[in-house]
């Protein structure tokens, strides 16, 4: 409980957090900021999972807990993505967004 | 074994043996003699079923009734009456007919035969299935070997006809597919269990707002197959691509269930929609009868006159099943017999003479008589009996849907209907005697086609195995007329 | 009477049908010929056994014919309607049989001579026969459909004869024009017994035709645009009675249907099947004459009267000698139906009756004579038109005597066949409707005139040159001549006015001297002046035939029915409801179901821009997506 | 927690021990005798699809964590069927090309930790195992995806997946935490008797649903479906579209049946509307491909949307035809792909026109492939017909004649361009036509199997009454 | 003062957002997602969660951002500055994320939540104990399910990150 705050300007702060991961998830235009744009997509949902625990129900533990999950995840999430940038870096020398365009339609 | 069941059997079993059979000759024997027991079959078919009735006075005998999927309440549920038996017979002779028509087939004979069988099969399926939902089942096996046969060893734009017709045909059966599953839900109207068996929900007095919807689906489902107007264009197009057999089955056949469909399922189950909607359909289908048959008379492509015919002579059916008169459903159900015998004719002739000249542009022909006595002999006596001469199966069926149109309705609409429909059979005696006095008649159109290969045994049977139900019908219909009047005895209760 | 045997009497005919037309191929010409005459003799001899026994020896009960029916149903609609194929033997039937098989028989003979050689040999016999067999069904006929499904079938015969030649292109028109013109009018005749059917409650002539009986006393309840619906009913039958008899304005098939083979013209076109309609007029004739005080027989009698002037005025230009007699065919057939609609029911009332189906007979047979005639001066000549010929009097002696004794005949010159009936016709003219006979009176005139025109035309005139020398016909077409000729003479005779009347009760006919008179009078100034104008070749002829200018050039191209008749066949059936409906279906109807699939194809192509590769892109969608759906399904489409 | 419950979690522990197997193989495997691991895995898969069989109770273990009964267990038993086939069609495949570079057991064991991540979805009972679950079944994926590392559009592929997956998660995410907050739990039995229809728990449930939707391609959520089939290996390709897409199914559907039950006066119109669009926009895509794997991305994404059919009657009507239904998808798919790969394998070609000629040349593998596209397009009697028509019986049994309606036109539409394949292989003749070869045994085998299917599946009635029966499990 | 301290965190948080997703330098674009953590971090502690906030730290900050630290060394130029995208492009998510924002906010101010007051500490030792609990309310099953997805990423990223052996068979590379 922080005093004086209420849950609602938590979850604005996540609310807005999320939405420009979003933001930065659509408009960046290379690999690396997008992954980037999704750690702040996840943590939006972190500290919405302990607020909300914190807040709401302070007796059992888990949101915290499902917070620690996707924090894990999210790790795992990056390693992955990292060696799949890496890996196609290595073909075409570029991590930009526009490079991964040759399948459309 | 059960007797009807042995209509699917067999021809799975040719079929099995058909796979196996290795070499041109022994795939024509095999098919041949498959056929030829589904004719033995079908003809038995009639003499028991004779036998049968005179003992037993259900609505329909034979039926066998095994659970198949029970939690939707499905069964294969089978049984005939006299109509599903004349059109069984119907559909073994056509098929054996166009055996022999093909024998020829040169180019993946095997696959051929197969796919004719595999077509005749879901055709009998059809006719024998009480339940609505094994009826559909056979009703989409009949439709899309025609994709096949049409796109493999026909000619001319085929690939395009082939899909068209395909996927007219599927449209409607989607459409259709609604329709039933529209029955189905409201077959426990009266409390008992949901059902797809047609004898059960004819029982049922579906409510009136339910059958007015699900009518017009139930009906264009069907009537697209018998090619009604306006959704008939896939079948010139179709017919004109098909090889010979292909057109045979396809008009001789295949084009009845539509008939059959709206007369067994939509008129039976549905009767208070029939009532409701049926002044907006005999319009379309007198439209379809005159519309047709002037349009046929316009073509230059043999196959296509005949397609168009069929689409005047099939709306003909389908006006006869609206005028919801038995006169008038006797005169359809012969004249689907009638006109899938001569219509098959009709295409095993137009393949033949095409198989000779190469061409089926009739102002490329002239004066076949000469050289191909048989064939133009033959051709002169179907053209007659397709514009509805006495002596032929065509009169029959015509006059008594005449004369049902008729009787029932008298009033200035369907009165007016009548007489335009039946102004058709002069507008058919225009276009017949175009073709006949062009091809046939006349000075020959070449000098270099003097000597033609004559008509072989296998053709001259194909055309024999039509003719004789033809003029049987024609000169004697009583016994036919009569074991069909009887059967529709229960149909029409439900929309007097 | 025991009637059962002449069910042979139509069999016959068929079996020689079935044999001579399945083995085609096989059977030599000159068996089949045989073949045919000798079935055709044997139905001969049983019609003329039939009418012997029937009006000689026990036909009559009390003084009236009885009808004999023997019939069987073939085909059911309900328990009161239904099909039956059957035997009525009455008076006018048994006259027909007589008819029929008389000039069949005869022409049956000619044929033999004149076909000779002919490759198609066998199969004209098989045709012969085929026509036969309908023509005796037809008139036998219980039923009006028993008598439409012979109707048709007698057209697909004559369509096959015209076609006979099937490789000249104007005898495959002829054909296709005389099938479709009747069909036109059949389609009347059976939408004529559907209404029939419907209102009247039965097909059968004996219930139909009952004067006491409920349709004639009903007839007038139901009506329909002023008119009862039986009155529409009769209408519409006597439309495909008049395709058949070629009255105006369903005439136009005949002439053309002269380009079959002259006997097939002698048999079909001339004597039997043309005199269809007029049977079937007479078939029904109480239903004619009761069901609104004959307000169809009316109709029946000016369109007959038109059509025997029409026709007689146009065969006066006709340069064809087969079109002459086609159209005095057409005249002759019209004065047959003016007889029948100025026709009485009771006792002599009944004279138009009685003597149109006499001229009807008594025309058969000089009708078949002349056109055997022509047939075997064309035959010699082998040219059907008047300037080929001239002269041919000491060439072919026989068959300018037969010749003419059939012209006198149906010129209406005593004591020949042609003079008595006529006579007939126009007492009963008359006494009944004195336009009417004012225009029999004319036709009467002209008739002898084209017949001498033509007669003295060919026989006599100037001689012109010929290839081979023509020579007289062999002796198988010389006695059916003969035979003829006797009954033109003779058939006069006969007491018609015994035998057949509307009411089947004979009665006594006698010559009124003043008509007689006047008739004779009209024939001998049209011979006369024919006489003037042909016997030797002048310039007379022109000199008038200029004189009615314009008129004339009318008569002599049919007053151009048959350019109208193609301007509604080609421009209008073809070119404009064909051609546009062929058209509408490849554009409009076909182009909508082609254009419901390449719309979707076009969407699909359309559409392909959002599946861009950029995965951003993806995930804008999927954003806008979910919170779409968020708002949509949760603010405003709540439920 | 003792024997019996690893009892009832044996086919997550044979699945394990299974990975843990080949990790020793790998180790201790010659490197010539390298290919074997190939026969060991599947052979030790096919134990595992064997053992699948015998039937499980109901029980629920971990403190609610994890589930499992009948109906779960025959989830199992269907996706173990599918990534048996999948393995059969794909020796060839890996033998010659994975193996080779020393990544074969890498393969199996990324393959079968998304099974066993499957697995856990299914069972789960909370929505960490849940999300642990997703995750674990698509990070694999994920690298199996990119696993052709020489090749640009399999990293390609992969980076799209692995990126829009993570996109698609974080949302999910964010609308389970919403849903804990209104709810209080992440078990689902407490969830189930907690939920209220407040507009934060719908919007959690809508969150939540898009990532379930990524997973099971519905329109808008779909895009990234046609580009990675397309990049992905054909192996990683069929199995995203069978077994990945069949268990999201399964999962959406088992939380949509309890869980979101009381909310269903709104998923239902939701349910509607996405179906609609995933039948139009997939098979509208789907009419103008020409690559072979981006077509069956296509189609199957069309086939997600008829299975939405199946959900609106949220019974047990609709509980058994969706099983039904995803059962013979898995075999009709599978078919589909199986003879794409083969023809790939032996000749690089992957594009519609080069099927041209196919059945002059290798009449058994257009006839496999025929049945296959027959079966997706719902023509009897091959089995795909019945599931359809079930799935629209279903339907139809609320009352939604006009999306019935709607789908048999997408049927009409489908039909079309399955027929387009047919046509190139059967109507079609080609002088550069696929010339003939002959499958190796596993590739037979799979085939094979997946052609029983199609044709059985259909017209063996007791099955569907059996998965009738286990469907009540869920209602 | 926790107050505002939790405002100071929140403007650190969606400042740093905000740069990191639309600054031009790569690097720097990661040093601020750096600082959003920290301030999340913070926001933890604040809230007494302080293994939380121990993991966040040191998760996140010390191994995710220098995981991504080495990726961007891998592939880039420190001084490389970054395409951007166009201004519609940006302007059009722009208004999609107000949207959804709006949505999400509108929702989430009309939800009454049933807050309770509480100074609860939790202690590592309880989430310890629920991480390893098997019993109601434990956590031991994705405890182990998440050793095992941290294993197949890890063979996965290692698979493809390990560079290919240079086979003709596999050349074929678009």
């Amino acid at each position: 409980m922080i005093a004086g705050i209420s849950i609602y300007e938590i979850l604005t702060v996540t609310s807005i957090l999320f939405f420009i991961g979003i933001y930065g998830f659509i408009t960046r235009k290379n690999l690396i900021s997008v992954l980037i744009s999704i750690e702040l997509i996840l943590n939006a949902s972190v500290v919405n999972f302990v607020v909300i625990n914190k807040y709401l129900y302070p007796d059992m533990l888990q949101g915290v807990i499902f917070a620690i999950f996707i924090i894990a995840v999210a790790a795992a999430e990056t390693a992955l993505a990292v060696s799949i940038i890496i890996n196609l870096y290595r073909q075409i020398s570029s991590v930009e967004v526009k490079d991964t365009e040759i399948m459309k339609y | 074994m059960d007797i009807l069941t042995l209509f699917i059997i067999v021809p799975v079993l040719t079929i099995i043996a058909l796979v196996f059979s290795k070499g041109l000759e022994r795939t024509r024997v095999v098919s041949m003699i498959g056929s030829i027991i589904q004719l033995g079959m079908a003809i038995n078919l009639v003499f028991a079923y004779f036998k049968e009735r005179a003992v037993n006075d259900g609505i329909m005998v034979f039926t066998k009734d095994v659970v198949w999927f029970k939690n939707f309440n499905i069964h294969y549920n089978i049984g005939v009456d006299g109509i599903s038996v004349a059109l069984i017979l119907l559909t073994a002779i056509v098929v054996l007919a166009g055996v022999f028509i093909s024998w020829k087939t040169s180019e993946l004979p095997k696959e051929f035969f197969i796919s004719l069988i595999v077509l005749s099969v879901g055709v009998y399926g059809v006719f024998i299935s009480i339940d609505l939902f094994t009826l559909f089942v056979f009703f989409e096996i009949a439709v899309i070997p025609m994709y096949l046969l049409i796109g493999i060893w026909g000619s001319g734009p085929r690939e395009y006809s082939a899909m068209k017709l395909t996927i007219m045909l599927m449209a409607a059966s989607a459409v259709l597919l609604v329709g039933i599953l529209g029955i189905y839900f409201n077959s426990n109207a009266d409390g008992g269990p949901l059902t797809f068996n047609i004898l059960d929900i004819a029982q049922v007095n579906i409510p009136e707002a339910a059958q007015k919807l699900f009518f017009p689906l139930v009906f264009i489902g069907f009537a697209v197959i018998s090619a009604l107007f306006p959704f008939h264009t896939w079948s010139p197009d179709g017919h004109a691509s098909a090889p010979t057999a292909v057109s045979m089955l396809h008009a001789g056949v295949l084009m009845k269930l539509g008939g059959y469909g709206v007369f067994r399922v939509a008129m039976y189950l549905l009767p208070l929609g029939a009532i409701h909607w049926s002044w907006f359909f005999i319009i379309l289908a007198a439209t379809g009868v005159v519309y047709g048959a002037f349009s046929a008379i316009r073509q230059t492509d043999l196959k296509y006159i005949n397609a168009y015919a069929s689409v005047s002579h099939l709306g003909l059916v389908l006006f006869a099943l609206l005028t919801l008169n038995k006169i008038a459903w006797n005169g359809a159900i012969i004249q689907s017999l009638s006109h899938g015998l001569l219509t098959a004719m009709f295409f095993a002739l137009i393949g033949m003479i095409y198989g000779r000249t190469h061409t089926r542009d009739i102002t490329k022909l002239g004066g076949m008589m000469k050289i191909l006595p048989f064939i133009g002999a033959i051709y002169v006596i179907t053209g007659l009996a397709y514009l509805g001469l006495p002596g032929f199966s065509g009169f029959v069926a015509e006059m008594n849907i005449f004369v049902g149109a008729f009787q029932q309705n008298p009033d200035t609409f369907h009165r007016v209907l009548t007489v335009l429909v039946v102004s058709s059979i002069v507008v058919t005696s225009v276009y017949i005697l175009r073709l006949v006095g062009k091809i046939m008649m006349g000075p020959l159109i070449t000098n270099d086609v003097q000597d033609l290969p004559r008509a072989t045994w296998y053709e001259k049977t194909g055309i024999l195995l039509l003719m004789i139900p033809v003029i049987g019908i024609g000169v004697a219909p009583l016994w036919l007329s009569d074991m069909i009047m009887k059967s529709l005895e229960p149909f029409i209760q439900g929309v007097l | 009477m025991n009637i059962s045997y002449t069910v042979l009497i139509p069999l016959i005919p068929l079996a020689v049908f079935l044999l001579l037309g399945l083995n085609s191929q096989k059977i030599k010409p000159a068996i089949s010929g045989y073949i045919g005459v000798l079935g055709l003799s044997v139905s001969a001899a049983l019609s003329f056994y039939t009418a012997y026994q029937y009006f000689l020896v026990d036909g009559k009960v009390d003084d009236v014919y009885q009808t004999f029916v023997n019939k069987s149903v073939w085909m059911n609609f309900t328990e009161t309607l239904h099909i039956d194929i059957g035997i009525l033997i009455d008076p006018i039937s048994v006259m027909m049989l007589v008819v029929v098989s008389t000039v069949s028989l005869m022409v049956h003979i000619y044929s033999r001579g004149y076909m000779k050689g002919d490759e198609g040999y066998t199969r004209f016999f098989a045709y012969l026969s085929l026509f036969t067999f309908s023509m005796y069904g037809l008139v036998l006929a219980t039923n009006l459909f028993q008598i439409y499904i012979f109707w048709e079938l007698v057209g697909v015969s004559s369509f096959l004869l015209i076609g006979y030649y099937y490789t000249k292109p104007s005898a495959v028109s002829a054909a296709k024009k005389a099938f479709i013109v009747t069909r036109f009018a059949d389609l009347g005749f059976l939408i004529g017994i559907l209404i029939m059917g419907y209102y009247a409650g039965s097909y059968d002539f004996e219930t139909l035709n009952n004067p006491e009986g409920s349709v004639i006393l009903n007839g007038a309840s139901t009506s329909f645009m002023g008119l009862s619906v039986i009155t529409w009913a009769l209408l519409l039958i006597f439309m495909g009675g008049a395709g058949k008899s070629a009255m105006f304005p369903l005439h136009i098939w005949l002439p053309d249907a002269m380009e079959g083979p002259t006997p097939v013209s002698a048999l079909i076109h001339a004597a039997t099947m043309v005199v269809a309609g007029v049977f079937l007029v007479a078939r029904l004739f109480p239903m004619f004459y009761f069901v609104e005080n004959g307000f169809a027989l009316n109709i029946v009698a000016y369109v007959g009267a038109f059509s025997a002037l029409f026709a007689a005025i146009i065969a006066i230009t006709q340069t064809d000698i087969k079109r002459v007699l086609a159209f005095s065919t057409m005249s002759q057939l019209g004065y047959m139906m003016l007889a029948l609609g100025v026709s009485g029911y009771d006792g002599h009332e009944g004279v138009g009756y009685m003597a149109s189906m006499f001229h009807l007979f008594t025309h058969a047979m000089f009708k078949a004579l002349l056109f055997l005639g022509a047939g075997s001066v064309i035959h010699a000549v082998h040219s059907n038109y008047l300037k080929d010929m001239g002269g041919l009097y000491k060439y072919m002696p026989i068959t300018n005597i037969t010749f003419l004794i059939a012209a006198l005949a149906i010129a209406g010159v005593p004591p020949f066949a042609g003079f008595w009936s006529k006579d007939e016709i126009l007492v009963a003219a008359f006494e009944h409707n004195k336009f009417i006979y004012y225009i029999g009176v004319f036709v009467a005139g002209l008739t002898a005139f084209y017949m001498f025109r033509i007669y003295f035309g060919i026989f006599w005139g100037k001689e012109k040159t010929y290839e081979h020398k023509p020579h007289e016909s062999p002796l198988s077409m010389t006695i059916p001549l003969m035979v003829l000729a006797l009954l033109s003479v003779v058939a006069g005779f006969i007491p018609f006015s015994e035998f057949i009347t509307p009411d089947k009760v004979g009665f006594e006919a006698h010559l009124n001297y003043p008509l007689a008179a006047i008739a004779t009078g009209v024939g001998l100034f049209g011979i006369f002046f024919a006489w003037i104008f042909y016997k030797n070749e002048n310039s007379l002829s022109d000199t008038y035939a200029k004189a009615f200018g314009p008129f004339y050039k009318w008569a002599s191209d049919k007053f151009y029915f048959d350019e109208i008749y193609l301007f509604i066949t080609k421009k209008i059936i073809f070119n404009l409801i064909s051609a546009p409906i062929a058209k509408f279906d490849k554009k409009y109807v076909d182009g909508t179901m082609e254009g419901i699939g390449n719309k979707t194809i076009l969407i699909s192509n359309k559409i392909k821009g959002i599946q861009s590769g950029k995965f951003q892109d993806y995930a804008f969608s999927f954003v806008m997506g979910a919170v779409i759906i968020a708002l949509v399904f949760i603010y405003l489409w709540t439920n | 927690m003792n024997f019996s419950s690893f009892l009832l979690m044996r086919q997550e522990m044979i699945l394990l021990t299974i990975i843990l197997l080949l990790l020793v193989a790998e180790i201790s495997l010659p490197k010539a005798k390298k290919q074997s691991i190939v026969h060991l895995a599947i052979f030790l898969f096919g134990i595992n699809t064997i053992v699948g069989f015998f039937a499980i109770e109901t029980s629920s273990w971990f403190g609610g964590m994890f589930h499992t009964n009948g109906l779960i267990h025959f989830f199992k038993n269907v996706l173990n069927v599918g990534v048996f086939i999948l393995l059969l069609q794909s020796a060839d495949w890996l033998q010659e090309k994975i193996v080779d570079n020393n990544k074969g057991t890498e393969f199996f064991i990324l393959l079968f930790s998304s099974l066993l991540g499957m697995y856990f979805m299914i069972s789960a009972g909370d929505f960490l195992m849940f999300y642990l679950g997703l995750e674990l079944s698509t990070l694999p994926v994920a690298a199996l995806a990119a696993f052709e590392v020489t090749k640009r559009i399999s990293s390609e592929a992969g980076i799209k997946f692995i990126l829009s997956a993570a996109l698609a998660s974080g949302v999910s995410l964010f609308g389970i935490s919403m849903l804990y907050a209104t709810s209080g739990s992440i078990y689902f039995d407490d969830i189930i008797t907690m939920i209220a229809s407040t507009n934060l728990t719908l919007l959690g449930f809508i969150l939540f649903f898009a990532g379930l939707a990524f997973k099971i391609s519905l329109v808008p959520f779909h895009f990234w479906t046609a580009d990675v089939y397309e990049g992905a290996p054909i192996s990683v390709a069929s199995y995203l579209s069978v077994i990945s897409k069949g268990a999201a199914v399964f999962i959406l559907m088992i939380l949509l049946f309890t869980v979101f039950k009381n909310l269903m006066h709104v998923w239902e119109n939701i349910i509607y509307v996405v179906a609609l669009a995933t039948m139009f926009i997939g098979n509208l895509f789907a009419l103008r491909q020409q690559n072979m794997k981006r077509f069956l991305a296509f189609s199957s994404i069309a086939q997600a949307g008829f299975i939405l059919l199946g959900l609106m009657t949220g019974n047990q009507l609709g509980t058994a035809t969706i099983i039904y239904f995803v059962m013979i998808y898995v075999f009709s798919n599978l078919a589909a792909f199986g003879v794409v790969q083969a023809i790939s394998l032996k000749t690089g070609k992957e594009n519609m026109n080069d099927y041209e000629g196919l059945y002059r040349t290798n009449p058994n593998l257009s006839l496999v492939m025929m049945l296959a596209l027959f079966s997706l397009a719902g023509i009897p009697p091959v089995a795909g017909f019945f599931g359809k028509f079930f799935l629209f019986t279903a339907a139809a049994s609320k009352g939604y004649y006009l999306l019935v309606f709607l789908a048999v036109v997408n049927v009409t539409i489908s039909l079309y361009y399955y027929l387009l394949v047919v046509r190139a292989m059967f109507l079609r003749t080609s002088d550069q036509a696929i010339p003939y070869f002959k499958n190796k045994l596993y590739m037979k085998l799979g085939l094979l199997v997946t052609v029983i299917g199609i044709l059985v599946l259909g017209l063996y009635s007791p099955l569907y009454d059996y998965i009738f029966e286990l469907s009540k499990h869920l209602n | 003062m926790e107050k505002y301290i939790f405002y100071i965190l929140s403007v650190i948080i969606i400042v740093f957002a905000v740069a990191s997703v639309s600054s031009r330098k790569m690097l720097r674009s990661v040093i601020y997602l750096l600082f959003v953590l920290c301030g999340i971090a913070g926001i933890y502690f604040l809230i007494d969660y302080n293994f939380l906030a121990a993991i966040q730290l040191t998760v996140y900050a010390g191994g995710i951002i220098v995981l991504i630290i080495f990726s961007v060394l891998l592939v880039h130029h420190i001084e490389m500055e970054l395409e951007m995208a166009k201004v519609s492009r940006k302007i059009l998510t722009g208004l999609l994320c107000l949207l959804g924002l709006a949505v999400f906010l509108y929702t989430i101010y009309n939800n009454d939540f049933n807050v309770v007051e509480n100074q609860v500490t939790t202690t590592t030792y309880d989430i310890g104990a629920k991480l390893l609990s098997y019993d109601a309310g434990g956590f031991i099953l994705p405890f182990e399910v998440i050793s095992l997805l941290l294993l197949a990423s890890m063979i996965g990223a290692i698979v493809i990150a390990k560079g290919r052996k240079l086979n003709d068979k596999n050349n074929e590379a678009l």
